[in-house]
């Protein structure tokens, strides 16, 4: 429908997806996937304040099991967690740094591991013989992981700390095997580009309104687009989570949403539609970008699904 | 043609085309820059020996100059524009690059281009820096004393080389005194250089020799201790004969240092030992470019 | 409803057509006999003195799948420069290094292709590929599942387990993928990077399993030929892009032991070491052993000049590549226990002496293959080239002096390593057509495409005989896919769904319970939601589900 | 001299893209062909001659009166002659700047001077984030050329620039020279946190203090005789950007981003 209209496509999770987006576009990255991480890693290094909170089960599928099909016994597997007071076990290591020092920390550690002198003794309040001990151990890691959550790096230009981290997984690899491990995948983030990606050849925030592809990663943010008055409608879709309301605008808004969404101010038309994976079947790409889910129907529903609804709706343009 | 006493040949000189640059060498004081300008220049009277043919052009005061330091001018001589490229190199390098506090600039337009710093950046082992100022390349090369700054590269003329007269007095030193006059003299002038030692030069030389391996060989005719012997081009009372060697952007150039020259030589006159001022040529078939002394002096 | 093609002249290798004027006539998607004098058709295409050949079919191309949506994320700069805008029939996208599947549908479609088959789809990234798959428009498509470092398969050959085991476990991997064939893409040492190995030769051990790559192909190319599935075990051998490799190739053709086995972008696998730069054209050898061995086949992987991005499941030879990025960007990826994979953008230049050699390599490979029948013409799009160049390459291949016109414009010193410009052939339009349709149909064992039979389906291409045949082999006067007219003067006129071609031997449904196990433990997802249904494939976009026989199924 | 004018009749929408409206390109035309011109603003293509009026001749000068923030891409990829705005602009204000000036009297969005090659671009006013900056996916920003900016820039000044010089009267925000590859950023102002972030090589020079990233290595107090040669460089241009000369040579050199193993440069005068 975009196509048909001219419209721009964005994400509610962009903005944080974004960090990641584009440090891909610029440098590219070193990665790995949910099952290496549990089989592999002898050192994971998990960034940001809330992953355990935000993705409950990372650690207990990913980190806390220490069988694994290359090791005879239980693996050797260190953790340790960096950001501001990040929420880890109680018994975890923690190193604490602001967000806004992340870069800065990531850049040492690469220093450090590529015996690059510096002349700092402190980097965000850590002392460099932490850091440095924290460098040795990810050079002597035979599969070490550093794992973040692009939406915890909450700061302007976010991505420059996502870039840092990328730049220390990409030197480590000149002598060991290591690498990143993007955490995302909220409300189909993950999955909205993937589709966009593949059908236009360019990711989210890509506009149509040229009858042809245009990609801006930074006016085509819906935030960005709202705020300067340079959209005139707002269609907002968020089949999955009632909580997720559309931003307070005066565009004119249609949302197209969860029966069980409440509104502070009523849009000007309001659909309700099914939810995927409840009401019917779809797809959904889990963090990694890699392995998509089949989402199967499991109960009946009155209402739509968003396809159904915008196909209809396009139909009647 | 006499002038003050002074016979003046119905002759000419006759010159070669030839590729010049124009550097401009920079440092903290006159002092320094006049080391790095001598040096660079140094052993470069002739294309025959040494490759090139070089001198100081002037000093250049700091509002001359590209950084707004005292400076001189150079200017360098050479039979190709690739010969020329590799002796820049090798002299700036060597002599410039060395020295403290020194900077060199191109002085020169010129549509083709030649490395200055394009390739002796690399001594910077990695840690030298660009900068491009509108259409100037400038490499900074991080030195013991701070960084030496280069331009890219320097333009490449046309030029010509081997304009010359010479002295012909009744002793050596009457005909040093007159020539040192004229050297001084003509060192005022832009676009020339006279490249031999003191601007002087005493070994004229003559095409072949009976020696297969040489080339040239002394110029019998007008060396004053074979007057008895064959052929000699000087009268009884020629005691000595120096001659002033002059390389020139334009044939303007050295049309204008000759002329000074001459004229300088010319004002010490009879008076002064001065006899005759003749010219070196073969004959007008291997130079393009003939100065005729009458013609300069008319 | 009748469709007539008129007076053309028809090459049909698989039927014997060369140059033959006849009549084509259609019903139903379907080639079908010359209803005779009574019936009308409804309509009528003259064609008289044109060329009709069957829709081209690209064995080896990445058109979709993980790398390839990482590729397009990679290059938004590469893209921008290349739009597709709106029409009435198409969508608005993006083409050139890594086009979107839409862009990637119209623009084969519009060059008379009517069949794609993606050859590394990882089974765990299987659903993306069908989803991809299934958003590439008109073209048929298929797959090749990637085994042989999957941990699962080198647990097994550890463990010492027996062939039939093995069998089950590639059988089931084909079934629960839809796949159409196994592609083995540098054996074990995708694997063995996740241990730090940064090479593996093909007789060296594996980290940890301590098995060696001629093993891996052994057991996989054995599992195929007891499977009967008609295309052999598809190759993409240990040290990609390694001068000095051709020995290992060599060594490759003759470790299969007869075994049916396909060589994919063997280009890159050429390469000796001779010469002062070390670097030197191996083709002859490797022609010579092709020729000499017909349970081999080859893609080529020819390169050609300009941007382009290499997206390969082969990780351990990316990262070593990263250094030749260009723009200096590079993803490499270690995937589930099952795979890898790596993309580095890459500009092939004339005037570099390695990249001249390459495209010289190429050509000198597909002009000294005897058989075209057991060669394919691809670039491993997009490693080698983008599909787009293929009028390009086909001109290349069929016309001597625009060939040597281009040799001498490459760099000197390349193009003097190069017996290229000693070698007279020119492929016929009846080997072009075998090259292009029949054979990559015979060897992927798709009965009803790739031919003008009687039954077959109506997949057909029409064009202008021209004597510059890059103008004629880019655009085509009609494309017919399934019967219906999908490009006109390459133009698209009407968007239609493909198929999925896939075959099914018959294996031991008790194989699971071997996996479940495993899956459980260490893998992130449960055995049950692995597998993709013909349902699932169709809500993907595919028209249907295409079963192909395999030779001899043994039952279980 | 011959000019062409374009008023502003008032703000539209949705913003436009003004990219065909150069003095080149607009060479030889009547002024009712540039009022046919069409202009994308949004999903629509509007006629010039909507927006604006239309006055004068056509020459090697055109100026945009009454411009507001909604007009997008003022000279992009514009080649030769002079372009005069009278008012604020909008985003990618000489984008890919092929040669010419263009003067704002206002102030400018985002990606000003974004892949620009060569010429000069002049904003009297402030300036939005990624000034001669790179866009999504590019690995280089501005190529070459003299940007000045008379008031404050936004975050990421010259993030990956490539080559030129950009000169910022005022403020510089965060992360400025970010991704440097070369080329010469000069702030007279203050600039924001982490300058130089990532930094591979090229120089930004700072009048005051800054909170450099600890990733830069301190390489003393120098006087470095290029900063004479660049000062005369901008001698002949009319802002208080470009006296920066009159600070003298004597700077204190940081080196870094030694992260990425960069060689850049931060000078602070002394």
């Amino acid at each position: 429908m975009a196509n048909r209209i001219g419209a721009i496509v964005d994400h509610m999770n962009s903005t944080a997806l974004s960090r990641n987006l584009l440090v891909l576009q610029d440098s590219g990255w070193i990665v790995t996937t949910f099952a290496e991480v549990r089989s592999r890693a002898d050192f994971v290094l998990i960034v940001g304040t809330e992953t355990n909170s935000r993705f409950p089960r990372f650690a207990e599928r990913l980190i806390d099991p220490l069988d694994s099909p290359f090791s005879d016994g239980p693996m050797q597997r260190s953790v340790v967690y960096l950001g501001a007071r990040p929420k880890a076990p109680a018994d975890a290591r923690v190193l604490d740094c602001p967000t806004n020092k992340l870069g800065e920390v990531f850049g040492a550690l690469r220093c450090l591991v590529a015996n690059r002198p510096l002349q700092a003794v402190r980097v965000a309040g850590l002392d460099m013989e932490i850091l440095n001990g924290l460098a040795d151990e990810m050079r002597k890691a035979k599969y070490g992981v550093v794992a973040w959550a692009a939406a915890d790096l909450d700061q302007p230009h976010g991505e420059l700390i996502v870039q840092s981290i990328c730049g220390l997984v990409s030197d480590l690899n000149e002598t060991t095997r290591f690498a990143g491990l993007p955490l995302g995948g909220n409300d189909a983030d993950v999955t909205a580009n993937q589709v966009t990606l593949w059908q236009t050849g360019l990711p989210l925030r890509t506009g149509f309104g040229r009858g042809v592809p245009e990609y801006d990663a930074y006016h085509f943010g819906t935030d960005r687009l709202l705020a300067g008055r340079n959209a005139d409608v707002l269609l907002w879709i968020s089949a999955f989570d009632p909580l997720r309301l559309p931003p307070e605008t005066d565009v004119p808004t249609i949302v197209l949403g969860s029966p069980a969404m409440r509104f502070t101010k009523a849009p000007a038309v309001f659909i309700p539609v099914a939810t995927p994976g409840l009401h019917h079947a779809g797809h959904f790409f889990r963090s990694d970008g890699v392995m998509a889910i089949r989402l199967r129907k499991l109960a009946d529903s009155p209402l739509p699904s968003v396809a159904e609804a915008l196909t209809a709706i396009e139909q009647a343009l | 043609m006499i002038i003050n006493g002074v016979t003046i040949d119905e002759t000419f000189a006759e010159a070669f085309g030839m590729r010049a640059t124009r550097l401009i060498i920079t440092a903290a004081n006159l002092r320094w820059a006049n080391h790095a300008a001598n040096a660079a220049t140094g052993f470069a009277t002739s294309v025959i020996g040494c490759g090139a043919e070089a001198g100081i052009e002037r000093e250049l005061s700091p509002d001359e100059t590209p950084d707004g330091r005292p400076g001189v001018s150079v200017l360098l001589f050479a039979v190709s524009g690739k010969e020329l490229a590799k002796q820049v190199e090798r002299r700036v390098g060597q002599c410039v690059l060395t020295s403290p506090t020194s900077a060199v600039f191109s002085g020169c337009d010129g549509e083709e281009k030649i490395a200055l710093g394009k390739n002796l950046r690399y001594f910077g082992d990695g840690y030298q820096i660009s900068k491009l100022f509108g259409s100037r390349r400038y490499w900074r090369v991080p030195v013991m004393d701070g960084e030496f700054i280069c331009e890219e590269t320097t333009g490449v003329v046309k030029a010509v080389g081997g304009g010359n007269f010479l002295v012909l007095a009744a002793s050596q030193m009457q005909a040093l005194l007159a020539c040192e006059a004229a050297v001084e003299a003509m060192r005022k002038l832009p676009g020339v250089v006279m490249p031999f030692p003191g601007g002087v030069v005493r070994s004229g030389s003559k095409v072949g020799s009976k020696y297969k391996a040489l080339s040239a060989s002394t110029n019998d005719a007008f060396c004053p201790t074979l007057r008895g012997i064959g052929n000699s081009e000087l009268s009884p009372e020629t005691g000595a004969v120096l001659e002033i060697v002059i390389d020139g952007i334009t044939e303007a150039d050295i049309r204008q240092a000759m002329r000074v020259g001459m004229q300088a030589v010319c004002a010490i006159g009879a008076a002064g030992g001065i006899q005759r001022i003749t010219a070196g040529n073969y004959g007008g078939k291997l130079g393009k470019y003939h100065f005729h002394l009458r013609e300069i002096l008319a | 409803m009748l469709i007539r093609l008129k007076g053309g002249r028809i090459y049909d290798p698989a039927n014997g057509a060369n140059g033959t004027v006849r009549d084509i006539y259609i019903r139903d998607g379907r080639i079908v006999a010359d209803p005779g004098d009574s019936a009308r058709p409804d309509q009528d295409y003259d064609v008289s003195g044109k060329v009709v050949m069957a829709g081209a079919i690209d064995m080896h191309t990445h058109i979709g799948g993980g790398k390839v949506n990482i590729a397009r994320a990679l290059l938004p700069e590469d893209h921008r420069a290349d739009l597709l805008a709106r029409t009435e029939l198409t969508r608005a996208c993006c083409g050139h290094a890594a086009p979107s599947t839409l862009a990637t549908g119209y623009r084969y479609a519009e060059m008379g292709y009517t069949a794609c088959f993606e050859p590394a789809l990882l089974p765990t990234n299987a659903r993306q590929a069908h989803m991809e798959m299934g958003d590439v428009p008109i073209v048929d498509k298929g797959g090749y599942a990637l085994l042989g470092n999957d941990d699962l398969l080198l647990s097994l050959m550890r463990e010492g387990a027996d062939q039939k085991l093995i069998n089950d476990y590639v059988a089931w991997t084909l079934d629960v993928t839809q796949c159409i064939g196994i592609k083995v893409v540098n054996p074990g040492g995708i694997n063995a990077f996740k241990f730090n190995a940064r090479k593996l030769d093909l007789d060296e051990t594996s980290p940890r399993y301590g098995i060696t790559p001629r093993a891996i192909l052994l057991t996989l190319a054995q599992a195929i030929e007891d499977l009967g599935v008609p295309h052999p075990l598809h190759v993409h051998g240990c040290n990609l892009g390694v001068p000095g490799n051709v020995d290992t190739t060599l060594e490759t053709i003759s470790g299969i032991e007869g075994l049916p086995m396909h060589l994919t972008h063997i280009q890159f696998h050429s390469y000796g070491t001779e010469g002062d730069r070390k670097f030197s054209s191996g083709a002859a050898r490797i022609a010579e052993a092709i020729n000499r061995n017909p349970n081999i086949s080859a893609d080529v992987g020819q390169i050609l000049f300009g941007q382009t991005v290499t997206a390969s499941g082969d990780n351990m030879s990316q990262h070593r590549n990263r250094k030749f990025a260009s723009p200096n960007k590079w993803v490499v990826m270690d995937i589930e226990c099952d795979a890898g994979c790596g993309v580095v953008p890459f500009r092939y230049r004339d005037q570099n002496f390695v990249n001249a050699l390459q495209w010289a390599i190429g050509l000198e490979i597909f002009l000294s293959v005897d058989d075209p029948w057991r060669i394919f013409l691809t670039t491993d799009h997009p490693n080698g080239a983008p599909f787009t160049t293929y009028p390009h390459l086909i001109r290349l291949l069929m016309d001597k002096t625009f060939r040597n016109e281009q040799l001498a414009r490459l760099n000197p010193d390349a193009a003097a390593a190069s017996t290229l410009g000693s070698i007279t052939r020119e492929y016929t339009l009846n080997e072009m057509a075998i090259m292009t349709r029949a054979g990559p149909a015979k060897i992927l064992g798709l009965a009803d495409r790739g031919h003008l039979g009687i039954g077959a389906g109506a997949d057909i291409t029409v064009y202008t005989d021209h004597e510059d045949r890059e103008a004629m082999f880019r655009t085509p006067d009609y494309v017919f896919k399934d019967g219906e007219l999908v490009a006109k003067d390459g133009r698209i006129v009407k968007v239609t769904l493909g198929a999925t071609h896939v075959v099914k031997p018959a294996y031991d449904r008790g194989i699971e319970d071997r996996l479940r196990p495993f899956f459980a433990r260490y893998r992130s997802t449960r055995l049950e939601n692995f597998a993709i249904d013909e349902e699932e494939l169709c809500e993907c976009g595919s028209s249907r589900l295409t079963v192909h026989q395999c030779r001899h199924a043994r039952v279980a | 001299m011959s000019q062409v004018v374009l008023t502003l009749r008032a703000s539209p929408a949705i913003v436009v893209d003004c990219s065909p409206l150069t003095p080149d390109r607009l060479a030889g035309k009547s002024a009712a062909t540039i009022a046919a011109i069409e202009l994308q603003s949004g999903n629509r293509r509007l006629p010039a001659g909507d927006l604006f009026d239309i006055t004068g001749e056509s020459g090697d000068t055109l100026v945009i009166r009454n411009a507001c923030n909604k007009l997008d891409r003022i000279g992009a990829g514009m080649n030769g002659g002079t372009l005069e705005v009278e008012g604020d602009v909008g985003a990618f204000l000489g984008a890919g700047l092929v040669s010419g000036t263009i003067r704002v009297s206002g102030g400018a969005g985002a990606f000003a001077a974004t892949g620009m090659v060569a010429g000069t671009l002049h904003v009297r006013g402030n300036v939005g984030d990624f000034l001669g900056a790179a866009i999504a996916g590019d690995k280089q920003g501005m190529l070459g050329g003299l940007v000045v900016v008379d008031g404050d820039a936004g975050d990421r000044v010259g993030d990956h620039l490539r080559r030129g010089i950009i000169l910022v009267g005022g403020n510089a925000g965060d992360y400025c020279a970010s991704r440097m590859l070369a080329g010469t950023i000069a702030v007279r102002g203050r600039v924001g946190a982490l300058p130089g972030y990532a930094m591979k090589r090229g120089t930004l020079l700072l009048a005051g203090a800054a909170e450099l990233p600890t990733t830069f290595n301190d390489c003393g107090t120098h006087e470095l005789m290029f900063l004479r040669l660049f000062a005369r460089h901008l001698a002949g241009v009319d802002a208080a950007a470009a006296s920066f000369a009159p600070h003298g040579e004597r700077v204190r050199r940081f080196v870094g981003d030694r992260a990425n193993g960069g060689l850049g440069e931060i000078l602070i005068t002394v």
